[in-house]
């Protein structure tokens, strides 16, 4: 696409490139707020899928002819495109491909945390965790009989970070914390918290399911001993997700799934592991998936995260103005003013935020209701559910407007 | 229209909603039952007081929380069961559900319109002892 | 596409949904049949993939808008459509969408074999196992000091059945069989190995990775508590794999992984479960993958199944006849005359499996060599690697007897 | 030409491949090593004999079996160390391997190509101690 040096986005452009964006329903234009669940996916991207089973399919790692041997590099290869978006520079061997963020989560918990964890240590979590990391912990935590703490979110959506630096002790041995919280819309200090989790010996996890598809994210910089993310909130197809380690870590890990690939040597009585990362991908891989995740990463990196990152926020920004000055909606997470991701819980006073989406809907506005995997949180703050509109590259102000409105007709209604 | 939204949202419906009918407790209630949906936070408790016989309902009140749907069905299912039969009670299946709101019911919202229908039934099976009395409390689940 | 009452495949049809048939190297045409590793995609697949991105990519499941009802039923509906082909006919609760058949398994041995299993118990395996269920078996196997035993194979590569009721005895819990196998070409017994583990009050597990894409199966018949397949074998996308599973067993099963979609009610001290089979599908599934699965299974049953294994075993055979006419050519599995799947491992005499393979390429005929992930079996018949030439509907006797050709040229080079 | 195939299996490997050469054993090795490529099945097992100084290599056979990629690059490679200094063989990579080959090698036969080297220099590593002594047998793992 090429971008120019503007700081600006080129929204108009890059809406051409999701034809998506041009449905209508009863003749009004889809309005896609829902990009904290799935982000659309570019044209390049779809054109790379469909080329790939056009061209290319076959199994990777072993075939000696020549389409495995085109899969096998582009899959490869694909690991170490993710790793550069990330800025891990130890390459394709500290990048997993998984299914999505959840299971990153998992292999960890289970090939770490089912092995290390025992009933005098700590996993540290935050109050505003996702499940995909929340259930799994606490899981592991029982079966193992370590202990889960949570550190305390302030009034204003962000970390007590005098609270984070009591829960994490010399007992901790995993600090895991959401970089963007998906109900929030918080930006958590993770660097921070690694610093802290590191004083005491202790990994941190950093789930960037919603901050790695919005904005840069170098996990040198956050000094993360572990980041999970899905390719189907950045552009990429649904079935991969990805999980960073560092190598000395992957390496000493006991493996995860087993079977072919995974291994080097096998007989009827045992089985030694294969080299990194390939020790934690078992059976045939997400090929397809991974290498078209290398090309959504290809077409972020064209726009530039940074521009990403300054449309999310100023998207959040705007909406949430908006919705404060009609009076009767509340908000969740940093007032306005505070940077976020770009995204917005609210709930309107009078109408049931699922009785507010399907009214949306009737205008064609796409937004989630419910408690976006984050259960404790909304019992925390005090309600079952709540709307949430969140944006990305191809929303707009007017957008933002057309949400407005549709909320205003919901008011109407139940009036 | 789309498979859900406010075609949903007839004046009946939403009548129902902000004036639900039988609201409250009946302290002299045959049978108690309680259930939820999860998901969504919907949540419905039901009073049925059944004749002599146990064989007729003659009064339902209910009380809750959660979106228009869920609270509008469980407000005319405390009409509609009024005079009742139980047997009549367990045949109601979601399409009776669906009949009495007179609205088409987009297919992610129909759990919260069968809640109120499923806390009825399991309600009366629990008491009649066709339930595991585990069971205490229901999850609309289709 | 729609086939004539003939028995036979109409080859030539079923070629032109595939265009990657048509890719060239040096001036000649591909010659795929490394099918067993993975199948090519018909374009009604790659079509339904790049429409689902193009006009209803979503989130599932709890989404209340337009996108994501749309998204949510095709997924769901999807899970019909796989039970239905495998006849399973508790429907969608018996159907987990994992990423690939070796998932499938771990997911088996994590969530009931590290549960259930302990020191006094049994898993019996076949000689033959792909590493799929033989690492994964015999790792947790060790983790819980469980023992695992491996039901021998006859000269002529069918399981010996005598054996088979010797090995399982009642302290076996689990019998695990490949269905059809990708090194021997042998169609096992699973029904009657069904009936000999419930006899012991063991369950099932039949790994059909090889036999659901080649052959009509119907779970129910053979009663198999659990099977196993790939999406990517049978004309589908990768990433996605396929755990069916006898819904009351699944239905008193731990969970897997953990995250969101598979939770009932989260707070910050435990969780409960949601209904099958979303229980064990945690976080954001496979969606488009699902989706196009289904499309899949419309394609091979729009042929037939029964068309699908007597193209397969007429190749088999006639594959079989020309390489052993050679003389030079060892191959492994059961003799000609006999019913196989569609698949031939084999070694040339003078010449490395690997060094044909790349040979071969030369002549645009793609094979695999390897130990095709059977590295105890492929010890046991006395070879570090085989040669695999293995089949689907769009191939040809004129491809074998360009496999054939090829294979000479090798034997030429090498003389 | 594709990636892979017989522009590999040029005249000199195949020479090299059916008539090895510098193929046993030797007794008076200073030091012995084995590797293999796990998932080939291709195994090399090398002695190197070096000289009173031990600095450089005096005369080396192989023995071993495989893919004919690995053992036509394990008997080039005998010819090529004699006289060769540790030093020297320390600075071996892929690129001279391929160089000695003389083919381009497809980027799923490397491993194949590079076995012979990584033994004969982990052997080195071994005896002169810069290795741990427990890796008692090599795997070509680029
Ligand atoms: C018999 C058998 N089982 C299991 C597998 C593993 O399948 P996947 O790699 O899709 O997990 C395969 C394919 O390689 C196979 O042939
Ligand atoms: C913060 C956060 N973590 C984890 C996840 C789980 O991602 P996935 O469903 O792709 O596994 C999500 C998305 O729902 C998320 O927003």
């Amino acid at each position: 696409m090429g971008h120019s040096e503007s700081t600006l986005l080129d929204v108009e452009r890059i809406r051409e490139d999701f034809p998506i964006l041009q449905r209508e329903f009863d003749g009004q234009r889809l309005v896609y707020l829902d990009n904290g669940a799935t982000s659309q996916t570019p044209e390049p991207v779809v054109e790379c899928i469909a080329d790939y089973y056009r061209t290319t399919n076959a199994n990777v790692h072993r075939g000696l002819h020549q389409l495995s041997q085109e899969a096998s590099i582009a899959y490869e290869e694909a690991h170490d495109r993710v790793a550069e978006f990330v800025g891990a520079s130890g390459g394709r061997e500290e990048i997993v491909f998984t299914k999505n963020t959840t299971e990153s989560e998992n292999l960890v918990a289970y090939a770490w945390g089912l092995n290390e964890l025992g009933p005098e240590d700590e996993v540290v979590l935050t109050e505003m965790e996702h499940h995909a990391s929340l259930v799994t912990w606490q899981q592991i935590a029982k079966r193992t009989g370590a202990t889960c703490k949570y550190i305390r979110i302030e009034d204003d959506g962000t970390l007590d970070m005098d609270h984070a630096r009591e829960c994490i002790t010399d007992d901790t041995q995993m600090v895991s914390a959401v970089h963007v919280s998906n109900t929030l819309g918080t930006i958590n200090p993770v660097s921070e918290l690694a610093d802290i989790a590191h004083d005491h010996g202790a990994y941190m996890f950093v789930d960037g399911a919603q901050s790695v598809p919005t904005r840069p994210v170098d996990v040198e910089a956050i000094d993360a001993d572990f980041l999970a993310f899905s390719g189907h909130k950045m552009m990429g197809p649904t079935g991969i997700g990805v999980l960073y380690g560092k190598k000395h870590i992957l390496a000493e890990m006991e493996p995860y799934l087993y079977g072919g690939e995974m291994i080097k040597k096998v007989t009827y009585e045992d089985a030694t592991w294969n080299d990194l990362p390939w020790k934690f991908e078992a059976g045939t891989p997400p090929i397809c998936q991974g290498i078209a995740l290398a090309e959504a990463c290809d077409y972020l990196d064209d726009i530039g995260m940074d521009r990403v990152r300054r449309h999310e926020n100023d998207l959040a920004q705007y909406a949430l103005e908006q919705l404060e000055a009609t009076g009767d909606v509340e908000t969740y997470g940093p007032p306005a003013g505070t940077e976020r991701g770009g995204l917005v819980a609210f709930n309107l006073e009078s109408v049931h935020a699922h009785d507010l989406s399907s009214i949306l809907n009737d205008s064609a506005v796409a937004i989630r209701a419910g408690d976006h995997c984050t259960q404790p949180l909304h019992d925390k703050l005090g309600v079952a559910a709540s709307a949430r509109a969140s944006f990305y590259v191809y929303n707009t102000r007017e957008e933002v407007d057309k949400l407005v409105a549709a909320i205003d007709d919901a008011r109407q209604l139940f009036a | 229209m789309g498979i859900g939204g406010s075609d949903m949202y007839r004046q009946q419906i939403l009548d129902h909603y902000k004036n639900p009918r039988n609201y409250g407790e009946l302290e002299d209630a045959t049978f108690t039952h309680v259930g939820e949906n999860p998901m969504c936070g919907d949540e419905i408790t039901m009073d049925v007081v059944l004749d002599d016989e146990e064989e007729v309902i003659e009064r339902v009140a209910f009380r809750g929380d959660g979106c228009a749907i869920s609270q509008a069905s469980a407000s005319m299912l405390t009409q509609k069961l009024q005079g009742m039969t139980v047997e009549e009670l367990a045949e109601l299946d979601r399409d009776d559900v669906v009949d009495m709101l007179g609205v088409d019911i987009s297919p992610m919202r129909i759990k919260c319109a069968v809640l109120a229908e499923k806390v009825a039934q399991d309600g009366a099976d629990i008491y009649f002892g066709e339930k595991d009395l585990d069971k205490s409390s229901t999850e609309a689940d289709e």
